[in-house]
């Protein structure tokens, strides 16, 4: 029942935080300094021409009009239609989803798979005198050297010198799978690194708070193996932090995602998003944040479910203080 | 009466989601501690005495019926019920706040209601809190530790020194004496003794041990599966239990 | 043969002395109950067995043998598993020593391994509710969440149980029947038990021997009723004197008088001298050496001197009853 | 409460050494960022230590004045960010409720916004540089932290001390600030030099598209940016501008661990 | 005017004058071209050439579209869908359709096409319009001349029509509505578009209808879209693109060990210039004294020296290189010193001027910029840079009228005729300056007179009095001339490269270049 209760209430809610996010995408983008019409139509465009634009999108109506006719296709699942290309921008991001996806995807599991262990390693390693020194610097560097330039420097050296890995270009997954991975390994590299830092100290600090219960000396005290102990007590203990962290770095991925797709040139929402902010392209960037939106909160969602079930004591059922 | 129960129930849900299983910790505890009174509250475990002191602290919200303190409901505001409520909960390893050195968990009722500490600011040894850690047995010098560099009795006594500093008018005990030694104990016991002879605050004393029970308490309470089975006066409840269960408990001490 | 021998066992923590030369055996099949003054040092002498201190905790000297072998020497797996073969613990903090994350059901079962019968272990400690199961640690009482902590101490068979106050959450009756359902059992598969408590009365009754701790020594140690219905040490005898149980309503009990000390170093003498009423000059200078007195080993100066005097001081003849 | 680690010590050390070197470009030693010293892309020699930039400009002044507006830049970021997170991550966490959600709403609408869009919006409306800047960093920064330390404060909010603290009638802010917030202190410590990571990256991309420190104003982001072009054929570009970032992030890194584990008086235990 | 090539080889020193590079003839034809550029169409007029107004969008249209005469090597105009023509007057050119050139949907081009196609340009709205000049009628002359009719002499006109705007459209497809130009390309050209992703791909096949026999030499066109320079830098080097544009005036330095790469310099007219707004209420740059001082403060020379890398020019507001264009040197601003700015400023009480210079930023803008800073920090001037995105950029310079910038930075395409790019500096010709820039009638009646004047000794005269009016103007000041890079991979191409280029198209000898091999 109070399950019930609390999907409606989350639903509700997940659809206020879009409705927001609607209104203010909407205002932002016509808020943004240089119109559609100087942008779209370069300097020479005359008045009439800006006026014939500005009909064509039905720019010419009252903001407020025009939000209600945008909401109301939306609704509809049609996300207007791309004033550059005048393609369906929902096709456009529908095609373009599948490389943001697999790149976040990527990043994400490699966050998981080597942000964590470090992290675990690098907490219990730790050690008054400063053990595991050599995991806290590796991971402090990686959150040091930015995305771009990393890529940058990936970019150049893997395709000056023949190291078996393509960049520039891009291979869809369902045309050949094993292609695919060769293009998009050095981009969900690149993209992860930060991440992979980041998951590592965020796990650093929960196990660490982890590894002062009695709890801990409780199961090494019934001769655990460090690896049990961590897999069984530990992981699961630090994990709110760090799954909360995964989720958010979600949203991070896809704004870094956007630098990777720009320096190995992959076709992805990122780039089209920031493409279409560099040209006003309204429809593109409102159906671009809504989507991002949406994402978020299904991941919240997510996240919140999986905290509960990972920690009894939060989440779902835990509810308020009483 | 400082504190009234009457009629509360408490369920609590619990088990997955789908299998929820309600649970009834108390079920129509009627109760009254009044002014300067130790009311003994003794049961087995998982009866539900910690879930009564908790809505007797205002912490837990009956499902049914009503709690008054100091002959009104709850305030909204806790606030106004600065320094009138002080408790020792039941597990000493989460009732001290890990990052505060054990003086300023001492000190903070004190700061709480605005008295300035005489000694040290930071709540190290000396004044009030120092004097305070001397009498629940533990030197001046402790108040420079943090929790973790405790024993477990230590720890408890800090929570008691805690809820003793202000002389609240209400204070729960809940096993506040289980970790300690019988000399301790004692040494606690004469002091809450003590105490409550010079300021008179009432105390709402939970245990298992039938023994310290009856050398603090006025009057006994028994709980039994969520409900009150008998309540007696000290002396009566020794000599004379009328429950079944609460013979059944004498008979064990 | 000696399953847990613990010998001039000095541990410092940053800034406190906690055990100052504790010494202790603990033979096969062998119950033990180790009393004393709050902070005199038996958790930490309880942790040490298993090598589970702190890392501030510092060893200065002695040695601690499980099973022959010197625990504090031993390389990391060698010390798993003699954890795992020989040692189970109850911590002083029974709710705190469970995963909060994890229902209690699947903790058990994890001890346990495939196959183990959670619902049995848990009603060996009388547990039978089949909610326990499923709760999770913050849903259970104090009590309940003691018994699930004996219980998987319990549920590996080990040769040596150390149960920190396993008892002290829980009501007369239940510590009854989880106390002659451990002990029990540990009779049955020959597991040494020690029992640190503050429960005079239930140590005497069921433990075959007894240790006193003062000031993070061993300062007396016996068959328990000797030692606590005869005690040669005055620390014991004013200990003995003191339970609240003892005393009819309305009469006032004295504790015994003064403060424990707080060791920085070793003592100089005799830690108990500024309490004891038999205090002597050497007491305060003079570290004594351990002396038999009857059945008991005694860490005192004047245990000879005082032979007879300490029983009837007693003022609480019903320790044994 | 123990003492800082050596490798923690050796971090804030170098933080000093980058603060001292920012400060000199204040006082001009090093000479002056702007002005034109020499050809173009020329390697580390006499007159130009650590080369010359594209325009022919000393690299050496520039990345010490980088190094101050970054350092500067971000830090202050940083620390709005982890006053408003700790604010509304811990009144969110120990209150619940509606609070709660309402924050943590209006946090994942934040998310939504592609940090550039926020951060055209943010120089749209306060006009570009490094006012904008600091905004920016502060808004793209603000949510992951809220809603960590929000996380924490739920698991603290039910801790009996924290309890005791409210039976003994202690207000809002005192439990919050005295009980809670140390004990979140460790999240929001690390999740600050994480946010000091993401602020001079947000702040080289801003500075990129042109909304973040003007030219020529040198930062350590838009040095990294330029320099990132210039790799292979001008590697002294971001050779400078590079170790320094590393250094400083590393440094703060190890620093906010080693803070973390400051505030943590509790040991840690080892598995063995 | 010749570009320069870094590193020159053995083809490029055989290239014909005039050229870059040209594709060896002795190579098979066939196989696919694999191009990338930085940036794609972008026009919301979509693939209407008639509207098209930026270069990057006539380069990807001169695929498939054609035009009457074309600009041959040096900007000569050379016949192409008109075989020649004839001109009886100064004010008429009849011109002479080439037989058999063929749509790509396979009808004939008529000279109707022609008719309709110039009388549609002529009333559309595009900017391309003003630049054919007072054209007063166009006519069909037979059914394979065309007839031109101006209402006065205006010597850039062929010019004019040798650009994409005026190609040659499928006009009965149009007339009845089949074909939707915006929508559709249909042209006579070497390329018909296979697909359009918008910016990330186009895919061009080879026109078999094509006219010119033997032509188009590739099969296909593969033009990916890598707004990132080092993702093309990346495709050069792996060999996933034979050719592309490269916006970085060092990035010959980053290609240099990389095997078989070649980097050009492609020297165009297209050149930055300094926008001072004089229109802005109480600003010190409505004064000419002001804008003069500055016009002399700034060093061209060090511009193109240090913010292009040398790779650029000094021009007037005739573009350098153009045959006819007028001597920057010889400018009247050129020939004063620094001392002269300040006397200026004083006679203007300006001394301690201080502006705020509104800049996109996009590179090299920003260096161009500081270096500007630097110029004028010479004679006293403050100069703070506003960076910003493109968007905000127009919207800031273009947005309202009058605009409310200080000064701000950009470049013109500067066409291929001397003249052409002129009629900017009248703003109500122009209209995008109408917001910041007074219009000067005296400059207007020389750039007129210039527009008239045929050419030779007269016009560059003519035109030489434009540039030092303008130069004394100074709203708009002409800065260095902004060249384009292009690399290629030896072995896989051999393509045909102008040494310079006028509308700003990389992409004019596709259809010449021959592949090597194909990836
Ligand atoms: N948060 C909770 N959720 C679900 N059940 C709970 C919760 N808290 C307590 N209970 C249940 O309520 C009952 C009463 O618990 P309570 O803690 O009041 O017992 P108690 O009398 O204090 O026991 P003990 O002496 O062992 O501490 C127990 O069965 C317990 O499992
Ligand atoms: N982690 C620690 N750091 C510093 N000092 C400690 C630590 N743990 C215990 N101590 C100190 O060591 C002494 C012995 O503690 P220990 O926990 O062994 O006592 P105990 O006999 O178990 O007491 P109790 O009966 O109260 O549990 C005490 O004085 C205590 O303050
Ligand atoms: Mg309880
Ligand atoms: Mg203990």
């Amino acid at each position: 029942m109070r399950l019930l209760m609390w999907w409606s209430g989350r639903a509700l809610s997940s659809a206020a935080t879009l409705l927001g996010v609607s209104v203010l995408i909407f205002a932002a983008v016509r808020l943004m300094p240089g119109g559609f019409a100087e942008t779209v139509l370069g300097p020479f465009a005359t008045a009439g021409q800006k006026a014939d634009l500005a009909a064509r999108y039905g720019l010419d109506q009252p903001v407020f009009m025009q939000y209600g006719h945008w909401l109301t296709a939306v609704t509809g699942g049609d996300f207007g239609v791309s004033m550059i290309s005048r393609q369906p921008v929902g096709a456009e991001l529908v095609a373009r989803l599948p490389v943001t996806a697999e790149l976040t995807v990527l990043a994400v599991a490699a966050s998981v798979l080597l942000g964590v262990p470090l992290g675990v390693l690098t907490a219990v390693r730790a050690r008054p005198g400063g053990g595991g020194a050599a995991g806290r610097l590796l991971s402090g560097l990686g959150v040091s050297v930015p995305e771009f330039v990393l890529g940058s420097l990936v970019v150049f050296v893997f395709s000056r010198y023949a190291l078996g890995l393509e960049v520039g270009s891009w291979v869809p997954l369902t045309r050949d799978p094993a292609g695919n991975l060769t293009t998009m390994i050095l981009p969900a590299a690149v993209l992860s690194v930060f991440s992979i830092s980041v998951t590592a100290r965020t796990t650093r600090d929960a196990v660490m708070g982890v590894l002062v219960e009695p709890y801990v000396t409780a199961a090494v005290g019934r001769g655990e193996s460090p690896w049990f102990i961590v897999r069984h007590h530990i992981l699961r203990n630090a994990a709110t932090p760090v799954v909360t962290l995964l989720g958010a770095t979600t949203a991070y991925l896809l704004g870094g995602a956007l630098i990777v797709e720009h320096v190995f040139n992959l076709p992805g929402v990122g780039s089209y998003i920031v493409q279409a902010v560099g040209r006003r392209d309204y429809a593109v960037v409102q159906a671009g944040v809504l989507l991002a939106a949406g994402v978020f909160i299904v991941m919240n969602v997510l996240i919140d479910l999986l905290v509960g079930a990972l920690d009894p004591r939060m989440g779902v059922m835990a509810g308020r203080r009483s | 009466m400082i504190l009234e129960l009457d009629d509360v129930t408490v369920t609590f849900t619990a088990g997955a989601p789908l299998r929820r299983v309600h649970l009834d910790a108390m079920k129509h505890v009627s109760l009254e501690v009044a002014e300067g009174e130790t009311l003994g509250l003794v049961g087995e475990s998982g009866s539900g005495k910690t879930t009564t002191s908790r809505v007797a602290l205002g912490l837990q919200r009956p499902t049914t019926g009503t709690v008054r303190f100091d002959g009104r409901p709850f305030p909204k505001r806790r606030r106004e019920l600065a320094g009138r409520m002080q408790a020792v909960l039941q597990h000493p390893h989460w009732s001290l706040n890990p990052r505060m050195r054990v003086g300023q968990s001492v000190a903070e009722p004190l700061d709480v209601l605005g008295r300035p500490m005489d000694g040290r600011a930071d709540g190290r040894a000396g004044g009030a809190v120092g004097e305070m850690l001397e009498q629940v047995g533990l030197e001046a010098g402790f108040a420079d530790r943090y929790p973790h560099e405790l024993s477990g009795g230590q720890r408890q006594r800090v929570s008691i020194a805690r809820a003793l500093v202000t002389r609240p008018a209400f204070i729960v005990f809940d096993e506040a004496v289980s970790a300690l030694d019988v000399s301790v104990q004692v040494q606690i016991l004469n002091l809450i003794k003590d105490l409550q002879a010079e300021y008179g605050f009432s105390a709402l004393f939970i245990s298992h041990d039938l023994g310290a029970v009856r050398y603090v308490a006025d009057r006994i309470a028994v709980m039994r599966k969520g409900e009150i089975v008998e309540t007696a006066d000290t002396a009566t409840f020794y000599t004379h239990p009328s429950h079944e269960y609460s013979k059944q408990l004498l008979e064990a001490l | 043969m000696s399953l847990l021998s613990v010998r001039n066992l000095v541990i410092d923590y940053a800034r406190t002395r906690a055990l100052d030369g504790a010494d202790l055996e603990v033979t096969q099949g062998e119950t033990v109950g180790l009393v004393g003054e709050s902070g005199s040092g038996k958790s930490t002498l309880g942790s040490a067995a298993g090598r589970l201190l702190p890392q501030s905790a510092r060893r200065g000297e002695g040695e601690v043998l499980v099973a022959g072998e010197p625990v504090f020497e031993l390389p990391a797996t060698r010390l798993r598993h003699l954890r795992r073969r020989h040692l189970g613990f109850v911590f002083q903090d029974p709710i705190a020593s469970l995963d909060p994350t994890m229902r209690v059901g699947a903790q058990l079962g994890l001890v346990l391994g495939r196959g183990g019968d959670v619902s049995f272990h848990l009603g060996r400690v009388r547990l039978d509710d089949p909610r326990v199961v499923r709760s999770y640690p913050h849903q259970l009482s104090g009590g309940m969440a003691q018994r699930v902590a004996i219980a998987m101490a319990m549920a590996t068979a080990p040769d040596l149980l150390i149960a920190d106050e396993p008892t002290a959450a829980l009501d007369s009756q239940v510590r009854e029947e989880v106390s002659n359902m451990v002990f029990s059992l540990a009779a049955e598969a020959g597991t040494s038990i020690l029992w640190l408590s503050h429960d005079l009365p239930a140590v005497a009754r069921r433990c075959d021997r007894v240790a006193v701790m003062y000031g993070g020594r061993v300062v007396e140690s016996g068959p328990a009723r000797q030692v606590l219905g005869n005690p040669a040490h005055p620390y014991t005898a004013a200990l003995a004197g003191s339970a609240p149980a003892a005393a009819a309503h309305g009469v006032r009990l004295e504790p015994v008088p003064g403060r424990p000390p707080v060791l920085t170093g070793p003592a100089e003498g005799c830690a108990f001298a500024p309490r004891c009423p038999f205090a002597e000059e050497r007491c305060e200078h003079e570290r004594p050496a351990p002396v038999r007195i009857r059945e008991q080993d005694v860490l005192c100066h004047r245990a000879a001197d005082l032979e007879g005097t300490l029983a009837q001081r007693r003022s609480a003849p019903e320790v044994s009853a | 409460m123990r003492k800082l680690d050596r490798l923690s010590i050796g971090g804030l050390a170098c933080l000093l050494i980058l603060v001292l070197f920012a400060l000199g470009s204040l006082f001009g030693i090093g000479g002056d960022p702007d002005a034109i010293v020499g050809p173009r892309l020329q390697p580390p020699g006499p007159g130009w230590w650590l080369g010359t930039d594209n325009l022919g400009r000393s690299v050496l002044p520039r990345v010490m004045e980088g190094v101050g507006t970054t350092l500067l830049l971000s830090s202050i970021a940083v620390l709005v960010t982890a006053a408003l997170s700790a604010t509304f991550g811990i009144v969110a966490g120990y209150r619940g409720g509606y609070l709660n959600e309402l924050v943590m709403r209006l946090v994942e609408v934040l998310y939504s916004f592609p940090a550039i869009v926020l951060a055209i919006l943010v120089a749209a409306v306060l006009g570009p540089g490094q006012f904008a800047a600091l905004a920016s960093i502060v808004l793209v920064t603000i949510p992951l932290m809220t809603r960590l330390v929000r996380a924490a404060a739920v698991a603290v909010a039910q801790r009996d001390y924290v309890t005791s603290a409210v039976i003994s009638g202690a207000r809002l802010p005192r439990v919050l600030g005295r009980h809670v917030l140390p004990n979140v202190a460790g999240t929001i410590a690390v999740q600050g030099t994480y946010a000091l990571s993401v602020g001079i990256a947000v702040e080289g991309g801003l500075s990129f598209l042109g909304f973040g420190v003007q030219p020529p104003q040198a930062s350590l982001g838009v040095l990294i940016q330029q320099g990132g072009t210039y790799m292979i054929a001008a590697p002294w570009l971001i050779l400078g501008p590079g170790v320094v970032l590393v250094v400083a992030i590393l440094a703060i890194n190890v620093v906010g661990d080693g803070l973390r584990d400051r505030l943590e008086p509790r040991e840690t235990r080892s598995l063995t | 005017a010749t570009g320069t090539a870094t590193s020159p080889t053995a083809a490029q020193e055989s290239a014909a004058p005039g050229y870059l590079a040209v594709a060896d003839q002795a190579l098979p034809t066939g196989g696919a071209l694999n191009l990338q550029v930085h940036i794609d169409s972008g026009a919301a007029t979509g693939y209407d050439p008639q509207l098209a107004d930026v270069a990057t969008t006539w380069q990807l249209l001169s695929l498939s579209y054609e035009t009457l005469v074309t600009v041959g090597p040096d900007f000569s105009v050379q016949p192409l869908l008109a075989e020649k023509w004839d001109t009886p007057d100064p004010k008429t050119y009849v011109f002479h359709l080439r037989k058999g050139v063929k749509f790509a949907n396979g009808r004939e081009m008529t000279a109707d096409d022609v008719v309709g196609s110039l009388k549609r340009l002529l009333a559309s709205k595009g900017v391309w319009r003003g630049q054919l000049g007072p054209v007063k009628s166009v006519t069909k002359d037979g059914d394979d001349q065309v007839k031109v009719t101006l209402s006065e002499p205006y010597t850039p006109f062929l010019t004019a029509l040798a650009n994409v705007p005026a190609a040659i459209l499928p006009m009965k497809e149009i007339d009845d509505k089949s074909v939707d130009p915006a929508t559709t390309l249909l042209g006579t050209g070497p390329y018909v578009v296979q697909d359009h992703r918008q910016d990330v791909s186009w895919t061009f096949k080879r026109n078999d209808k094509y006219w010119n026999q033997g032509k188009p030499n590739a099969d296909t066109v593969n033009i990916t879209i890598a707004p990132e320079e080092a993702a093309r830098i990346a495709a050069l080097q792996n060999g996933g693109a034979a050719l592309a544009t490269l916006g970085n005036v060092d990035s010959s330095t980053m290609l240099a060990g990389a095997k078989d790469v070649q980097v050009v310099t492609q020297a165009t007219t297209d050149f930055y210039y300094l926008m001072l707004n004089s229109l802005k209420p109480g600003s010190k740059l409505a004064d000419p004294k002001v804008r003069q001082a500055i016009a002399i403060a700034l060093d061209d020379q060090q511009i193109a020296d240090v913010a292009l890398g040398g790779k650029g020019k000094p021009t007037a507001i005739t573009p350098a290189g153009l045959p006819g264009a007028c001597d920057p040197a010889a400018l009247p601003s050129a020939g004063k010193s620094l001392d002269d700015a300040k006397a200026l400023l004083a006679e203007a009480g300006a001394q301690n001027l201080s502006f705020t210079l509104s800049i996109f930023s996009t590179e090299p803008a920003p260096a161009v910029a500081q270096v500007v800073q630097q110029n004028l920090q010479q004679a006293g001037i403050t100069v703070k840079i506003e960076q910003m995105d493109e968007a905000s950029w127009s919207g800031k310079v273009y947005g309202k009228a009058p605009a409310d910038f200080d000064a701000a930075l950009s470049w013109f395409a500067g066409y291929a005729d001397p003249g052409m790019v002129t009629k900017w500096w009248n703003p109500e010709t122009a209209g995008f300056n109408v917001g910041f820039m007074k219009p000067d009638k005296d400059l207007n009646t020389l750039i007129d007179a210039a527009g008239k004047e045929p050419a030779g000794a007269a016009r560059d005269k003519a035109l030489t009095d434009v540039c030092a009016k303008a130069d004394a103007d100074a709203q708009m000041i002409p800065l260095v001339t902004r060249p384009a890079t292009v690399a290629f991979r030896t072995d896989a191409l051999s393509p045909s490269l102008y040494a310079a280029e006028g509308y700003g198209n990389v992409l004019r000898l596709v259809a010449d270049a021959r592949v090597k091999k194909t990836q």
